[in-house]
């Protein structure tokens, strides 16, 4: 049979569930959450057919096509809905698919008592349909309304309870800052058009090298920028911690393991731009080195243990950017890492879920402790997927992360050194934080009391529908890195798409791993010295200056508030006056002159013939005098 | 001859207009079904024509001609070319859902004397507005498009001032002297700019000899008829300045605030989505063909007042308290892409601009018209009277939002083909101008949003909490709308390739090439 | 002597007919200056009809005679009615209208 | 003053004693128009002195329409046996043209003056007094306002019947006017219509005084002009030795030179030319009202009767235009190049004036006519262009205009309270809620005033425009569209009144009008709408009008 006319159910599958969700009314709310789970299966299904009908080919042609239809046919302007499917694709398609399955089975759970889950459903379909697209798509344009529809779907999820002006606002925040990314990518696509005259990857990615480097750069550059926003990079990074307001399974899927990472899905797939445009890959790894350490220290200091996972998110999704940013050493591994991290993150957040579930919604983990006794699944699943991200041996994150570290010394020069050590710094501070957030959430003595009404949360384990996907992500996270490190794997899987070579790491390998175990103890042992150690306040201390800077995300909000929000309202407002007075005051004064002018003249008819017959005397003589004049001259 | 299929549509709605008029006072609902149907019946003959077009044709189609005006110079001179089709479309298409979402909005309050009937009045004045537009779209006689270009005004003045929102904040008779500013506002401004393309027309008439389009173009082509560079440029900015007017470009744009404000939604729809796009329209047929070499030399500067439009519109809308005002601006801004897209001159940019005043045409009637339905509940146009809508009609507030996400061009959806062609196509020849215009998506989401957060999201504000959902005709309103933007927005092929040729015959008018593209330049 | 004398003779009388009627108030006053301008005219005539030598100037004069007493009758009529209706006949009291 | 010319004329008259008058040829037929006119008139002031006072009224309303038809059939009949083209002369002795233009003008007097006649003769607006039907007319012109005489005269059931016969006079001396063919005949019609209208606006049977008014400023200031007007003849029959226009275009273009070099002083002599004709011109503006001759026009409209205002501004504005047109195009052609800026500029001042002031109107009567006096100026437009589509834009202008200020002004007579017509602004307000149908009648006036495209007012402009920028008149065209702008803010401001604002509680009340006055509005929005949509027959005609004959 003939495989890629399956592509299109992959995308077609979860819009079809959206469409009906969304527009089939009440009739649904029962069946509803059902429905979207299994057209979130369907196009995890069809993934491993593919996949597996992929592994039977030959590595060159297993990248598969289907065009549809062409979409906006213009003079000199192509565009159309076609679909690729190679390696790259097919790792994100299983992701995305695999881990929305599992959420949406999560959420039937976690979103029981919700009586708008019918919509909140189709909300997530709508953003699996969207992902596969962005993944899917052939070229930069579709590629582009997958991007923006993801964004839409986000947009709508975070604010889900729009009931709650923080959601809301968050919601909107977040739509703002990806559209300012969105921006870089309809530039770097306008740059393709100019430059190659079309925007489907292979014509373009095939043109890459006979281009100017400047050109590229500028691609380069604004193709960044997009991935700054959707991956919240910095300086594009701050709607991330506001996403969580909405429902935390969104967090999981949308703010963990999937969406933020189309950032490195689109560096990765325009790979051969970059590597054409060194100075656009030093601004990547710059990002991604920057955006690592910013995440892990807002990550140290949020009590909220949501935003604390979405620092770490934050830092993770660095260490994937800069691994991209490192060229054809990196993409594998930041690919990887991507996964991996997409079964850990996943988990973590569906944990924190399954925690708030048992208390009341409270995300404040002063008020948690020593939950361990209470929901133990939880806790085996929310330990090993910490285990994981810190990188301890032989669970996923230690293979991803750690090469990472290698790669990034592997660049070579003293940038080599410098982003080698700030990925170890990381490594160290992840290790800090993740531990903080283990130890305030399930050790230590409990701390919670009643609220306000009176009612105190008695802690318990979630249902199946919640645990088992806790479960089936924490085996990801155990065995996912291993699995692909074994005999590279992944690596060979990706060659084809991302020409893979290695570079010549200043430090063997054993090195770094080395150092990594040693940053990764000093990490665990210094948080467990301030938390594990002496009983945590249940009121958060006032803290250090830089602790207090972190808690506000590096004043990078308040900056964003000053500059852009206040100058921007200064700036609508006094145009709405010049609007008012200058632009339609010309005309008004315009008219009112004349209406003067008038009132004036007016004066003259004072009723009086003799007057009168002055001015027709008066015209006379002119009329006289002028005629002469004519002649004279 | 054959019959005369454009005269006939344009026809309709006139005979429309008159029965309408003449249904007795007290036979309120049959004058509102007879609008309606009248309003079907052009849309029937719209498609007919739409299917009598062959895009690969001729420039101009099912052309008719007689005598009208010797001593001027004038022909009875019809025909079409696709832009002119899918315009033509647009409006038989929009009239219906706007006498549909305007049914009840000229009801009489009390019954006045016996002999004063609003409501005929009403559908009426739409219906011949609906008949000016198409014959204009219709028209290659430079002066019998003028004569409709101007005589459109009446009407349109007599629905702005005529019957303002009932719904108004403050006292009525405050609500009318605004209402009647209006629309005095919106006639002077027009009719200034009317009369100083009448002087323009009649240059044209002294230099040319007539008024046929066709024929003038031709003689320009073959340069029988050559113009000298001042008298081209001082004609083309008698042109332009009416039509800039008309599709307000900055900074002749204060009108459309107070006439979109004060007019009830409907009417402003048929301002903003209809009769506005005789300006763009008329810039692309009559500005370009006539006077190319007066055009290019205006560009840069066109340019510059479409950049200011789009941010500066863009940037007033965030800063509005009124709904309706909001969306005003948000047009103005939306026009700037147009008339940059026209003046790109570049295929893609064209072929652009059209779709766009085809897809904003879609857009914001479904933003409005569910706009003017949020405001007929609550009374009110204030944003601020709003919040919490979501709770209480959630799919007026759904509709609402794809309306939002419509004006904000969010791909997937109509607006948003359009508006990237307008972008690649500007920054295709001017990369600066291209790439401060995309500044206008991130505005454009901005200002949508933030109406759609006060509005619909956050606590229930009490004065809404019993508003109730779409109804039935509200919602044939809206929904075919919608599905429209996202039909057009999947698939939009039919709407290029009925354009396309035409946008060939425009570049080929100002002797324009688009820039190729650096790859292949270098092979 | 020489006729052009007439002429200035006449172009005097205008202008001092002329004068009359924006400086006198009273109607009747102001309509016989309005009739010693058309004798001016007369005047003019006669010694243009004398210069040239024909005789149509002397015939216009006897037109404007008549037309001059035609303007009598209908002036007069509207002055005494007004005057009557006002007991003035003052033009400057005439001044319901203005602005 | 040479003695020779002195001798001649004395032994001319010696030398062969006269013994025989041949008498004058006067082709009837050919001034058949007038002399139906004239005629009538004089049978109407014959049925003022015999037939009794109850049935004057129906007598003289059946002469005057009579006539006015049978001579608008006579010039109908004339211009198609071609004497408007092919056969056009010069009849009369001289004294008269019979050409286009003269007969194009005079059919549009004619018919204007028939549906004037129809608003003079309207009895029905206002509540019978004391039994008897009252139109517009004073009960009897002679009687004190307010004495008991007055009141006499109403009980009686008097009527001005005179109107008629003087509104035939009036009409009769408008014909003459434009077909003048010397400077004497057109002096002598000038009076001729003149003295029946300062009659006909002292005769207004409310707001006397006003009337009176009206009538003495515009007697004084009518004489002054056409004293001035006679100066200028006087100055033109010095430098010509003759008042026939043919001769003196002769002289003017130097092809008749000087009889006797001893006349050089005067005969010849530019001064006089040009101050001559400087004075003849501005008597013929004074009567169309353009600035600065136009400060009568405001308050004259408003004072006399309205069916007379209407009249006046429709036929007194044809008539003057036409004689301005001849005078200069048949006389002058050799001066051009004097007075063309001259026009130039009085069409400016005109165009602007008469707009600018009106936007601060309050009386409906004052605002139509600063209306009409930028009106003057845009046809001046038409006068500059100096060719021929200049003269045919003009003559179809007139014709349009005429009839739309007719409608306009029996418009005006319908809307009354108790102290007559409700003249001022404020009480029109709501209007259009009271009475939609006359408030769209009167808009369709307003508009056409404005020259919105689809009435006459539309077509109108665009031929004078189109004749002035073909002239070489550019810029006059310009501030045109630029006064057009202007013009269009007070015509909205009224249709706004009408229709946008409530309803005044002690708001006027719209008059059911008879047949007459229904035909004279009528007629008015029909000749509105057919030359806006369809001008081109009339245009053809005034086209095949546009030649003089000299």
């Amino acid at each position: 049979m003939n495989t890629e006319n399956l592509i299109a159910l992959l995308v077609a599958a979860p819009l079809l569930g959206a469409a009906v969700l969304l527009c089939g009314g009440r009739r649904l709310d029962r069946v509803g959450p059902w429905l979207g789970t299994l057209l979130a299966a369907v196009p995890f299904v069809i993934g491993l057919v593919l996949f597996t009908d992929m592994l039977g080919k030959g590595a060159e042609e297993r990248s598969l096509h289907q065009h549809l239809f062409s979409w906006i046919p213009v003079e000199g302007f192509q565009a159309d809905v076609a679909f690729q499917l190679d390696q790259l694709s097919m790792t994100f398609v299983l992701l995305i698919s695999g881990v929305g399955t599992l959420i949406h089975l999560y959420s039937i759970g976690y979103m029981e008592h919700d009586e708008r889950r019918r919509r909140f459903f189709g909300y997530l379909n709508l953003f699996l349909a969207a992902m596969l697209l962005l993944v899917l798509a052939d070229n930069y344009l579709l590629l582009y309304v997958g991007w923006e529809g993801v964004g839409l779907a986000s947009y709508l999820l975070i604010g889900f309870w729009q009931h709650k002006p923080s959601a809301a606002t968050a919601a909107k925040k977040a739509f703002l800052v990806n559209r300012v990314g969105d921006m870089g990518l309809s530039i770097a696509i306008m740059l393709m058009f100019t430059t190659f005259g079309t925007f489907a990857f292979e014509p373009v990615l095939g043109a890459a090298e006979e281009t100017s480097e400047g050109k590229l750069t500028a691609i380069g550059l604004m193709l960044l920028l997009a991935a700054c926003g959707k991956s919240a990079q910095v300086p594009l990074q701050s709607w991330l911690g506001d996403a969580m307001e909405g429902p935390t399974p969104v967090s999981a899927l949308i703010h963990a393991a999937t969406m933020v990472t189309a950032g490195v899905y689109l560096i990765v797939r325009s790979g051969v731009i970059f590597n054409g445009a060194p100075d656009a890959q030093l601004a990547v790894t710059v990002v991604g080195a920057v955006t690592l350490l910013f995440g892990a220290i807002v990550g140290c200091a949020k009590d909220d243990i949501k935003k604390a996972l979405a620092g770490s998110t934050m830092s993770q999704i660095g260490y994937m950017i800069l691994a991209a940013g490192l060229g054809p050493i990196g993409y594998v591994f930041a690919i990887m890492h991507l996964v991996t991290h997409g079964f850990f993150k996943a988990g973590l957040f569906l944990g924190a879920g399954s925690v708030m579930h048992g208390m009341n919604d409270e995300v404040d983990m002063r008020k948690y402790g020593g939950l361990r006794k209470y929901m133990p699944v939880t806790f085996v699943t929310f330990g090993l997927g910490y285990l994981a991200i810190i990188g301890f041996p032989g669970l996923s994150g230690f293979f991803s992360k750690d090469k990472i570290i290698e790669a990034a010394f592997a660049k070579g020069g003293t940038e080599g050194w410098i982003l080698g050590s700030v990925a170890l710094l990381g490594a160290a501070i992840t290790a800090y934080y993740m531990t903080r957030v283990m130890i305030m959430t399930f050790f230590g003595e409990k701390r919670w009391e009643p609220d306000a009404q009176g009612n105190a949360p008695h802690p318990h384990e979630s249902p199946k529908s919640m645990t088992i996907p806790m479960i089936l992500l924490a085996v990801g996270s155990v065995f996912a890195g291993g699995f692909f490190s074994i005999g590279d794997r992944f690596m060979h899987w990706l060659e084809p798409v991302t020409h893979h070579d290695h570079g010549d790491s200043p430090l063997s390998a054993a090195t770094v791993t080395g150092a990594t175990m040693v940053v990764l103890v000093i990490g665990v042992s210094m948080a467990w010295v301030q938390y594990g150690r002496r009983p945590v306040p249940s009121v958060a201390p006032r803290g250090s200056l830089v602790t207090r800077a972190a808690r506000r995300d590096l004043l990078q909000d308040d900056f964003n508030h000053v500059v852009l929000v206040r100058g921007g309202e200064h700036l609508t407002r006094s145009l709405v006056y010049v609007d008012h007075t200058l632009v339609d005051g010309v005309v008004n004064g315009t008219a009112a002159s004349v209406g003067g002018l008038s009132g004036r003249l007016r004066k003259l008819q004072n009723g009086y013939a003799r007057s009168y017959a002055v001015s027709m005397f008066g015209g006379a003589a002119v009329l006289i005098v002028a005629t002469l004049l004519m002649r004279a001259v | 001859m054959s019959f005369p299929l454009l005269t006939a549509t344009a026809a309709l709605p006139a005979v429309g207009a008159i029965a309408t008029a003449a249904v007795p006072a007290a036979r309120r609902a049959a004058a509102k079904w007879l609008a309606l149907f009248f309003s079907l019946a052009t849309l029937v003959l719209a498609v007919v024509v739409l299917v009598r077009f062959d895009p690969d044709g001729d420039r101009y189609q099912l052309t008719e001609s007689r005598a009208w005006i010797a001593d001027f110079g004038v022909r009875y001179e019809l025909g079409v070319d696709g832009i002119g089709v899918a315009l033509i479309a647009l409006t038989a298409l929009l009239i219906p859902f706007i006498i549909l979402a305007g049914w009840h909005d000229a009801d009489p309050l009390e019954t006045k004397s016996s002999r004063w009937r609003p409501t005929q009045g009403f559908f009426a004045l739409i219906l011949a507005v609906e008949a000016m537009v198409i014959i204009s779209f219709e028209a290659t006689d430079v002066f019998l498009f003028y004569i409709f270009f101007e005589a459109m005004l009446i009407p349109m003045y007599f629905l702005i001032g005529g019957f303002g929102d009932r719904a108004h904040a403050g006292s009525d008779e405050k609500a009318s002297a605004q209402r009647s500013y209006a629309a005095v506002k919106f006639l002077l401004y027009n009719l200034v700019g009317g009369l100083i393309m009448l002087a323009a027309v009649i240059g044209l008439y002294v230099v040319a000899g007539n008024f046929s389009l066709q024929e003038i173009a031709e003689a320009r082509a073959n340069g029988s008829l050559d113009m000298a560079t001042n008298t081209e440029r001082l004609l083309f900015l008698g042109f332009f300045f009416a039509f800039a007017v008309k599709a307000p470009l900055w900074p002749l744009h204060t009108w459309l605030p107070n006439a979109m404000g004060e007019a009830t939604a409907p009417v402003a729809v048929l301002i903003t989505a209809v009769v506005d796009k005789v300006g763009t329209f008329a810039m692309l047929r009559f500005c370009l063909q006539l006077f190319p070499e007066a055009s290019k030399w205006a560009t840069p500067v066109i340019l510059v007042l479409a950049l200011i439009s789009i941010i500066y519109g863009a940037l007033l809308a965030v800063g509005q308290r009124d709904i309706k005002r909001l969306v005003a601006y948000a047009s103005i801004s939306h026009f700037g892409f147009i008339i940059l897209g026209i003046f790109a001159m570049t295929s893609q940019g064209q072929s652009g601009a059209t779709l766009y005043m085809v897809n904003h045409g879609l857009s914001t009637a479904a933003l409005m018209l569910v706009a003017g339905f949020l405001i007929s509940r609550r009374g009110s146009r204030l944003i601020a009277d709003y919040g919490g809508v979501q709770k209480v009609a959630p799919v007026l507030a759904g509709t609402f939002l794809v309306g939002g996400l419509a004006t904000l061009s969010l791909p997937g959806l109509a607006p948003f083909v359009s508006e990237f062609l307008v972008l690649v196509g500007v920054f295709a020849r001017y990369p600066a101008v291209g790439i401060i215009a995309t500044l206008g998506i991130v505005l454009a989401a901005l200002y949508t949003l933030v109406l759609y957060q006060r509005t619909m999201t956050g606590p229930v504000k009490p004065e809404v909490s019993a508003m109730p959902d779409l109804r039935v005709r509200e919602l044939a309103v809206v929904a075919p709308l919608i599905a429209l933007l996202i039909g057009l927005g999947v698939y939009p092929k039919p709407l290029t390739e009925l354009v396309n040729p035409a946008v060939k015959h425009t570049m080929s008018d100002v002797q324009k090439k688009d820039p190729q593209p650096e790859v292949e330049a270098a092979k | 002597m020489n006729p052009v004398n007439y002429l200035y003779l006449a172009a005097l009388l205008f202008a001092i007919g002329a004068t009359g009627v924006l400086i006198r108030r009273n109607a009747i006053v102001v309509f016989m200056c309005i009739e010693l301008m058309l004798n001016a005219c007369n005047l003019a005539f006669v010694a243009f009809s004398r210069l040239h030598g024909n005789l149509d100037g002397q015939i216009i004069a006897f037109f404007t005679m008549v037309v001059a007493a035609a303007e009598v009758v209908v002036g007069l009529a509207i002055i005494v009615s007004l005057f009557r209706s006002r007991h003035s006949a003052s033009v400057d009291d005439a001044s319901l209208m203005k602005l | 003053m040479s003695a020779t010319a002195v001798h001649n004329l004395w032994t001319m008259a010696a030398a062969d004693p006269i013994d025989k008058i041949d008498a004058p040829k006067i082709e009837y037929g050919q001034l058949a128009p007038t002399l139906i006119v004239i005629g009538a008139a004089v049978i109407g002031v014959l049925i003022e002195a015999f037939v009794p006072r109850k049935s004057r009224y129906y007598a003289q309303l059946f002469v005057s329409v009579v006539a006015l038809a049978a001579a608008f059939a006579a010039v109908v009949a004339l211009a198609s046996g071609g004497y408007g083209t092919t056969k056009a002369r010069i009849a009369a002795m001289g004294a008269i043209a019979v050409d286009g233009p003269a007969l194009f003008l005079q059919g549009t007097i004619l018919l204007a003056g028939l549906v004037a006649i129809f608003t003079f003769a309207e009895r029905r607006l206002d509540p019978e007094a004391h039994g008897n039907r009252i139109d517009s007319f004073v009960a009897q012109a002679g009687a004190v306002p307010g004495s008991p005489g007055e009141q006499a005269a109403t009980k009686a059931g008097f009527t001005t019947t005179e109107v008629f016969p003087l509104a035939l006079f009036a009409i009769g001396g408008m014909l003459v006017f434009p077909s003048a063919n010397d400077l004497l005949t057109l002096f002598i019609a000038l009076e001729v219509f003149s003295l029946p209208l300062y009659l006909l606006c002292a005769l207004a049977r409310r707001k006397r005084l006003m009337s009176q008014e009206a009538a003495v400023k515009y007697f004084l200031l009518g004489a002054f002009a056409s004293a001035f007007t006679l100066f200028g003849i006087a100055l033109i029959y010095g430098y010509a030795g003759s008042v026939s226009y043919g001769t003196i275009a002769k002289v003017v273009d130097g092809t008749l030179t000087t009889v006797d070099p001893a006349l050089a002083g005067t005969m010849g002599n530019d001064a006089l030319l040009l101050i001559g004709a400087a004075m003849i011109v501005m008597g013929l503006l004074f009567k169309v009202g353009a600035v600065p001759f136009h400060m009568w026009t405001p308050d004259v409209y408003q004072g006399a009767p309205t069916p007379v205002t209407g009249f006046m501004a429709a036929a007194t504005k044809v008539a003057a235009f036409g004689a301005l047109l001849r005078l200069l195009y048949v006389v002058l052609p050799g001066l051009r190049w004097d007075w063309r800026p001259v026009m130039w500029g009085i069409a400016v001042i005109t165009m602007l004036g008469g707009a600018i002031v009106a936007i601060t109107q309050t009386d409906i009567k004052r605002l139509l006519a600063y209306s009409s006096i930028a009106h003057a100026g845009f046809i001046l437009a038409g006068v500059v262009a100096t060719t021929e589509e200049g003269v045919s834009s003009v003559l179809f202008y007139l014709g349009a205009y005429s009839f739309v200020t007719i409608g306009a002004f029996a418009v005006v007579t319908l809307v009354r309270d108790a102290g007559g017509e409700a003249t001022h602004l404020s009480k029109w307000a709501g209007l259009g809620r009271r009475s939609p149908l006359v408030a769209a009648v009167f808009a369709v006036f307003l508009l056409a005033f404005a020259g919105i495209p689809l009435t006459s007012g539309f077509s109108g402009k665009f031929a004078v425009f189109k004749a002035a920028a073909e002239g070489g008149a550019g810029a006059l065209v310009v501030v045109g569209v630029l006064s057009s702008a202007i013009a269009a803010f007070f015509y909205i401001r009224v249709i706004v009144l009408m229709f946008f604002s409530e309803p005044k509680a002690d708001g006027p009340t719209v008059a059911v009008p008879s047949p007459l006055t229904m035909t004279a509005i009528g007629v008015g929005v029909a000749v509105t709408l057919v030359l806006g949509v369809a001008p081109q027959y009339f245009l053809d005609l005034a086209g095949q009008a546009g030649v003089f004959v000299r």
